[in-house]
C-alpha cells in the first residue's frame, strides 16, 4: 500500500505507520466486537442477566481505560517525536540545491549551474538540502517516495533535508493548493548512481555555475558600484560575510545567512549594518528570485570583493 | 436594595433574574469582542516582534496630540455614560437624559477629531500603498494595523452612538423602568472605551521621542 | 413501535389535532417569519440547512463524477477548483456548524431543561435572519462565478492571486458567524438561568451538556474567524499589507488565526453529535449512560483543550519544530476524552435491552465511524506521519469520517429520534432502518478507499491524477452514488410522514427526557404543567420492563 | 437629591474618571522621558490599569454576580491561548 521507501528515514516512518495501524486496528476491533457482541447478547427480549452495576465498579473501569488510553497516546507521541528529532539535524556536507516554485512549475538550480524545470536529478546516497522559495503563492514540495513534504513560502527560504537511497524515478507533487493548475504542477525526481549523475551533469548545456552567473550579476545590477572600494559611496565590504554575525544599527547581531542576505537585497532598509546609512535602493522587482539565488551563491563563494 | 420595577420580557418571572441574565448575555458578547480585537492585537504583536525597528519608525509618525485628546474625550464620555446609567436606575430622569446627551456629544467629538487626524495622515502619505512614505516593511505593517484598528473601532463607536441614542427615544415616564436597557447600553459603551484605552499606547506611545 | 392512539383522518400538519400546538398557533406567513417561539425558529433553520445540505451534496456529486477519470474531462481545472470550494464553504459554514445546535438545539434544549423559552427570543430570531443574509451573500458569491481559494482562503493566494468573489464570500461567512455567536450566547444563558426547579447541573441530560459545551466553543472561536476574514477583506480590497510577504507580512500568521477558529469549528460540528448519540443510545438500550460524570467532563475538556491544538494543521507550513512538538502533544491529549466517550457509549450497551430502531442504527453507526475517524486523527497528530500524510486524501478521508460518518449520522439519528415530538407524526420505521443501513455501507464504500489513496500519496484538491489511482477513485465514486441515495431517501419518507404518518403519542420511545413528558407536537409554552425535576436523567430500568411513565419528574425508583 | 445618592450616582464615577485622567497623563509623560527604561511594557501596563478601572468601577464588575465576573474573564483567558501558542511558534522559528 505505501509507496516504495526511497529515502534513508522512510523505513522509520513506515515502521511508525504500521505501529499506529496495529494499535488503531486493535482499538477498532475491540470497540466493534464489543458493540456487536453487546447488541447481539443484550437485544430486547433475550434472557441475559441484567441489573445495575455498582458505581464503584463503573468508576474503576472508567479510571483504568482513561489512564490506559492516556499512556498509550503519550507513548505514540514520544515515538513520533523521537522519529522527528532524528530527522532534524542536517548533515554538514549536504548538497545544496535551490528550488524556486512558481505558479504551476518547479524551477531547480544545482550548485554547479544545471537548471531543470519540473525535474530533479540526484546522486544516490548523497544527503540533499533543498533551499526553497516561492515567487507567488504557497506551494508544497511533496515526494511520497521519500516521505517528505515541505511548504514553499514566498518571501522566505524553507529547507528540506533527505538522503535518497534507491535508484529510480519518483513522482513529485505540489501538495498545497496554489490555483488553477495546482494539479499540473507535478514532476519527477530521478535518483541516479553517482557515476550516472556525473555523466548527466556533464551532458547538461555547459552554463556557468551559479557563482559565476552571480559574479556577472554583481556588476550588472550595480552592486559592485558601491560595495567594491568606491570613493563616493560608503557601503559595507561583502568579502566573506556569509555565515558571520553582523552588528546591526540599534544594537544586536544578525547571522548573515541566506535569509538575511536575501532580505538585505530585497528590502535593504530593513536590517542595516552598524555604522552605515540606509541608502541602498531596494531590488524588489529588479532582481528576480533566481538572480538573488545566484548573487548569494556568488557572495558565499568568492566573498564579493574582486579588488583584494 | 429593592430593584425598581422593570418591564418583564417573555420567559422571565422576576426582574432580578432577567437583569442578571441580560448582563450575563452582554458580558458574553463582550468576551467575543475581546477575542475579536485579540486577533487584531495578535497581528500587532507579531508584526512588532518581527520588525521592531521599522515598526517604530512608522509609529513615530502617529500624531500624539490627536491621540491623547481623543483618549480624554472618550474617557469623559465613559464618565457621563456611567452617571447617566446610575441616574436612570435612581429615577433622576433629567440628569439621566442630560448625561446621555453629553455622551452622544463626546462620542461625536471623538469621531470629528478622528476625521481631522485621518485627513492629516492622508496628507502625510501614511496610507500603505504605492504613495506610502516609507519603504520599510515594519512601517507599512504599523500603518496597516493603524488603519484597520481605528476604522473598526470607529464603526463600533458609531454603532454605540446608535444604541446610546435609543435611550433618548424612551419617554420620560417609563425611562426608570428601562434601567436594564440603560445598563446594557452603558456596558457596550464602556467596552468601546476600553478598546480605545488599550489601542492608545499601542498606536501613539511607540518609540517616543 | 407502540401505537398509543388510533390514527386520525389525515389532514395537513396537526390541524385536525383538536388541541392547539405550536404549529396551529398562527398559520400566517408573518406568524412564521416574525416568530419568537424557539420551536418555530428551529423549523425555519431546518428549512435553511436542508437547502444548503443538498446544495453542498450536489457539489460533492460533481466532484466524485469528475474524479472518475484521471484526465477529468467533465470540468475544467478552474471549474473543479470552484466546485470543491463551494462544497467546502457550504458544507462547513452552512450545514455542519449550524445543523444540530440550531435545529434540535433550538427545539429540544429549552424543553429538556424544563424552560418555556430560550433566554433571548428576539435575538434567536435575529440569528436566523443573520444566517439567511449570510447564506444569500455566499450563495450569490458562488452563483456569480464562485470562489477558487478552497474553504481555507490561504493567503497570499486569496488576497493577491485569486480573481474570484473572495470578498463577497468572506462577507457572507462573516455575517453567518454572528448568527452562530448569537445562538451560543442564547444557549449558555438559557442553561445557566432558565433550568426548571430541581434540574441541577448534574441532572442535565447529556444533550443539554453538549449544547452548553458547543455554545462555549461557538461563542469563543467564531470572533477570531470574523477578524481573520476582515483582515483578508481589508488586504484584498484596500491593499493594506497585512499578510503580504512582500511587505513583511507572514502568511503563517493567517494560518494561525484561521486554524484557531477552524479546529474548534470541527468540535462545534462533533460535540452536538455526541449529545444526540448519548440520548439515543441510553434510550434505545434502556440503560443509564455509563459514567455520566466522565461523559460531562470529557465534553467540557474537548471544548477547552480544543482551542490549543490547531497547530497540527500546520506541521509542514514552516512552523518551528518546537511548536510542532507542542501541538502534537496537545493533539494526542485531546484524543483521550474522545476515546473515553466511545468506551462509555459501548459500556452503556452492556446489560441493556437494545432495540434497533432507526435512530439507534444511526447512533451505532456514529460510534463505529467516529472511532475510525478519531484514530486516523492520531496518525495526523504524530508529526513525521503528518509530514507524509497531510494534504493527501488520507486527511480528506479522516475528516469526512468524523464530519459525515459522525456528525451527519448523528444529525439523522436526532432527526428521527425527535421527529414524532417535532411534527406529531410517526415516520415509517422499516424505510428508516433501511436508509440507516444503506448510509453506513454507502459511507464506508465511499470514503475507506480514500484512506488508501492518501497512503499511496494522492494529493488533495487534484483535478487530474496519475493513472495508478483511478481504480480506488472509481470505487469511491460508486460508493458516493449509494451514499447520495441514502441521503435522498429520508427526504421522501419523512415528507410522506408529515401528511400520511400515524399520529405520534407523547412518548413513543418511552424516553425519560422532560421533552417527552409534554404533548407532541408540544404547545407553544412547552409544558401544560410546571416541571419539577426529582431524578437524574436516563432512569431506565431494564429488569422490570421499563414502566411506562419513566421520567425525571418522578421519584427515582430503586434500580 | 440625598447626599447618599449623590455620592453613588455622581461622586464615585467622578473619582474613577479622575483616576483615569491621571493615568493618561502619566503614561503620556513617561513615553517622552528620554532615558526611561522598558517603555513599551510600562505604557501597556498603564493601559491595562485604565481598562481595569473602567471594568471594575464604571461597569460595576465588583458588585456583580460571580457568574458575570467569570464571563468577563473568559474572553481574555481564551485570547491568551491564541497569543501563547502563536508565539510558541514565532519565538522558536
Amino acid at each position: 500500500m505505501l509507496p516504495i521507501a526511497a529515502s534513508t528515514y522512510a523505513p522509520r516512518i513506515d515502521l511508525l505507520f504500521w505501529l499506529m495501524v496495529a494499535i488503531s486496528g486493535a482499538i477498532i476491533l475491540l470497540v466493534t466486537t464489543l458493540l456487536v457482541w453487546f447488541s447481539f447478547k443484550y437485544r430486547r427480549g433475550t434472557k441475559a442477566k441484567r441489573g445495575a452495576l455498582m458505581t464503584r465498579f463503573t468508576r474503576e473501569v472508567e479510571i483504568t481505560w482513561t489512564v490506559a488510553t492516556f499512556f498509550t497516546f503519550v507513548f505514540l507521541f514520544w515515538w513520533g517525536a523521537s522519529v522527528l528529532v532524528a530527522t532534524v539535524p542536517i548533515p554538514r556536507h549536504a548538497m545544496e540545491i535551490h528550488v524556486v516554485a512558481k505558479q504551476w512549475m518547479w524551477k531547480v538550480e544545482h550548485p554547479d549551474g544545471q537548471r531543470e524545470i519540473d525535474a530533479l536529478h540526484l546522486p544516490l546516497g548523497v544527503p540533499i538540502k533543498l533551499v526553497m522559495t516561492s515567487q507567488d503563492v504557497i506551494h508544497s514540495f511533496f515526494v511520497p517516495a521519500f516521505r517528505v513534504k515541505q511548504d514553499v513560502l514566498p518571501g522566505r527560504y524553507t529547507e528540506l533535508n533527505f538522503t535518497p537511497d534507491k535508484v529510480g524515478t519518483f513522482p513529485l507533487y505540489c501538495a498545497e493548493y496554489c490555483g488553477t493548475d495546482h494539479s499540473r504542477m507535478t514532476g519527477g525526481v530521478v535518483v541516479m548512481t553517482p557515476g550516472a549523475y556525473a555523466r548527466w551533469s556533464q551532458a547538461q548545456p555547459q552554463g556557468d555555475s551559479l557563482a559565476d552567473r552571480g559574479k556577472r550579476l554583481f556588476t550588472q545590477l550595480g552592486c559592485a558600484g558601491c560595495h567594491v572600494n568606491s570613493e563616493t559611496v560608503d557601503a559595507p565590504d561583502l568579502f566573506g560575510i556569509y555565515g558571520k554575525p553582523q552588528p546591526m544599527t540599534g544594537g544586536g547581531f544578525k547571522l548573515a545567512d541566506e535569509s538575511y542576505l536575501r532580505d538585505s537585497i530585497m528590502l535593504p532598509k530593513q536590517d542595516v549594518v552598524a555604522g552605515y546609512a540606509p541608502i541602498m535602493p531596494s531590488y524588489q522587482g529588479v532582481a528576480s528570485e533566481e538572480d538573488v539565488v545566484e548573487l548569494i551563491a556568488y557572495l558565499k563563494q568568492s566573498g564579493g570583493s574582486t579588488s583584494r | 436594595m429593592t430593584q425598581p420595577p422593570a418591564i418583564l420580557n417573555e420567559p422571565w418571572r422576576t426582574p432580578e433574574r432577567q437583569q442578571v441574565a441580560m448582563q450575563f448575555g452582554i458580558w458574553l458578547f463582550l468576551a467575543t469582542e475581546a477575542l475579536f480585537f485579540g486577533g487584531l492585537f495578535l497581528f500587532y504583536a507579531v508584526s512588532r516582534f518581527t520588525d521592531s525597528a521599522g515598526f517604530e519608525i512608522g509609529a513615530r509618525e502617529a500624531d500624539i496630540w490627536f491621540g491623547t485628546a481623543n483618549t480624554a474625550v472618550l474617557m469623559t464620555s465613559s464618565l457621563t455614560m456611567a452617571i447617566g446609567e446610575r441616574a436612570t436606575k435612581e429615577g433622576l430622569v433629567p440628569l439621566a437624559r442630560l448625561m446621555v446627551m453629553a455622551t452622544l456629544a463626546l462620542g461625536a467629538t471623538f469621531l470629528v477629531v478622528k476625521g481631522f487626524e485621518y485627513r492629516s495622515d492622508i496628507e502625510k502619505h501614511l496610507v500603505p500603498g504605492p504613495a506610502f512614505k516609507y519603504a520599510i516593511r515594519g512601517a507599512a505593517q504599523f500603518w496597516a494595523f493603524y488603519w484597520t484598528a481605528t476604522v473598526v473601532h470607529a464603526i463600533h463607536l458609531t454603532v454605540g452612538l446608535g444604541i446610546v441614542s435609543r435611550l433618548l427615544f424612551i419617554s420620560k415616564e417609563d425611562l426608570p423602568e428601562r434601567w436594564t436597557t440603560a445598563i446594557g447600553t452603558a456596558l457596550y459603551w464602556h467596552l468601546v472605551d476600553i478598546v480605545w484605552v488599550i489601542l492608545y499606547p499601542l498606536l501613539y506611545l511607540v518609540g517616543r521621542p | 413501535m407502540t401505537v398509543a392512539q388510533p390514527p386520525h383522518e389525515t389532514t395537513l400538519l396537526g390541524r385536525d389535532l383538536g388541541e392547539e400546538s405550536y404549529l396551529t398557533d398562527g398559520t400566517t406567513l408573518m406568524s412564521w417569519l416574525g416568530t419568537t417561539d424557539h420551536k418555530r425558529i428551529a423549523i425555519l433553520y431546518a428549512v435553511g440547512i436542508t437547502f444548503f445540505f443538498f446544495l453542498g451534496g450536489a457539489a460533492a456529486t460533481l466532484i466524485r463524477l469528475e474524479l472518475i477519470s484521471p484526465a477529468g474531462r467533465m470540468l475544467t481545472n478552474d471549474e473543479y477548483n470552484r466546485t470543491f470550494t463551494l462544497h467546502g464553504i457550504i458544507m462547513v459554514w452552512f450545514f455542519l456548524v449550524p445543523s444540530i445546535p440550531t435545529t434540535m438545539g433550538n427545539f429540544v434544549l429549552p424543553m429538556c431543561i424544563g424552560a418555556r423559552e430560550v433566554a433571548f427570543p428576539r435575538i434567536n430570531l435575529f440569528s436566523w435572519y443573520l444566517f439567511v443574509v449570510g447564506g444569500l451573500l455566499t450563495f450569490f458569491a458562488l452563483l456569480f462565478g464562485g470562489v477558487d481559494t478552497g474553504w481555507t482562503f490561504y493567503t497570499p493566494f486569496s488576497t493577491n492571486y485569486s480573481n474570484s468573489n473572495v470578498l463577497l464570500a468572506a462577507a457572507g461567512i462573516f455575517v453567518t458567524g454572528f448568527s452562530s455567536i448569537a445562538t451560543g450566547i442564547n444557549f449558555i444563558t438559557t442553561i445557566h438561568m432558565l433550568r426548571a426547579k430541581g434540574m441541577t447541573w448534574m441532572r442535565l441530560p447529556l444533550f443539554a451538556w453538549a449544547m452548553y459545551a458547543v455554545s462555549l466553543v461557538m461563542v469563543l472561536a467564531t470572533p477570531v474567524l470574523a477578524i481573520t476574514l476582515l483582515l483578508v477583506f481589508v488586504e484584498r480590497a484596500f491593499g493594506l499589507p497585512i499578510f503580504d510577504p512582500r511587505f513583511g507580512g507572514d502568511p503563517i500568521l493567517f494560518q494561525h488565526l484561521f486554524w484557531f477558529y477552524s479546529h474548534p469549528a470541527v468540535y462545534i460540528m462533533v460535540l452536538p453529535a455526541m449529545g444526540v448519540v448519548s440520548e439515543v443510545i441510553a434510550c434505545e438500550a434502556r440503560r443509564r449512560v455509563f459514567g455520566y460524570e466522565f461523559m460531562v467532563y470529557a465534553m467540557l475538556m474537548i471544548a477547552v483543550v480544543g482551542f490549543m491544538v490547531w497547530g497540527h494543521h500546520m506541521f509542514v507550513s514552516g512552523e518551528s519544530q518546537f511548536a510542532n512538538l507542542v501541538f502534537s502533544f496537545l493533539s494526542f491529549v485531546i484524543a483521550v476524552p474522545s476515546a473515553i466517550k466511545v468506551f462509555n457509549w459501548t459500556g452503556t450497551l452492556y446489560r441493556g435491552q437494545i432495540r434497533f430502531s432507526a435512530p439507534m442504527l444511526y447512533a451505532l453507526g456514529f460510534v463505529g465511524l467516529f472511532t475510525i475517524g478519531g484514530l486516523t486523527g492520531l496518525f495526523l497528530a504524530s508529526v513525521p506521519l503528518d509530514i507524509d500524510l497531510t494534504d493527501t486524501y488520507f486527511v480528506v478521508a479522516h475528516f469526512h469520517y468524523i464530519m459525515v460518518g459522525g456528525s451527519v449520522s448523528a444529525f439523522f439519528a436526532g432527526l428521527h429520534f425527535w421527529w414524532p415530538k417535532i411534527t406529531g407524526r410517526l415516520y415509517p420505521e422499516r424505510f428508516a432502518q433501511f436508509a440507516a443501513i444503506t448510509m453506513f455501507f454507502g459511507f464506508n464504500f465511499t470514503f475507506f478507499p480514500q484512506f488508501i489513496l492518501g497512503i499511496e500519496g494522492m494529493p488533495r484538491r487534484y483535478h487530474l491524477y496519475p493513472q495508478q489511482f483511478q481504480a480506488l477513485n472509481v470505487t469511491s465514486s460508486l460508493g458516493a452514488v449509494v451514499l447520495a441515495f441514502a441521503y435522498l431517501f429520508p427526504l421522501f419518507y419523512l415528507a410522506w410522514s408529515l401528511f400520511r404518518g400515524e399520529r405520534a403519542p407523547n412518548n413513543p420511545w418511552d424516553a425519560t427526557g422532560l421533552e417527552w413528558q409534554t404533548r407532541s407536537p408540544p404547545p407553544t409554552r412547552n409544558f401544560d404543567f410546571d416541571p419539577d425535576v426529582r431524578a437524574a436523567p436516563y432512569g431506565y430500568h431494564p429488569e422490570h420492563n421499563a414502566p411506562h411513565e419513566v421520567s425525571q419528574t418522578h421519584e427515582p425508583q430503586t434500580p | 437629591m440625598k447626599p447618599e445618592t449623590r455620592r453613588r450616582v455622581i461622586l464615585a464615577p467622578l473619582a474613577t474618571w479622575a483616576g483615569l485622567m491621571v493615568l493618561l497623563a502619566v503614561t503620556a509623560l513617561y513615553a517622552y522621558l528620554p532615558s526611561a527604561p522598558i517603555k513599551p511594557e510600562v505604557s501597556l501596563a498603564i493601559g491595562i490599569a485604565k481598562a481595569l478601572l473602567i471594568a471594575l468601577f464604571f461597569m460595576q464588575l465588583r458588585k456583580n454576580a460571580s457568574l458575570i465576573r467569570l464571563a468577563s474573564m473568559a474572553g481574555l483567558v481564551w485570547a491568551s491561548f491564541l497569543f501563547m501558542l502563536t508565539f510558541a511558534d514565532l519565538l522558536t522559528r
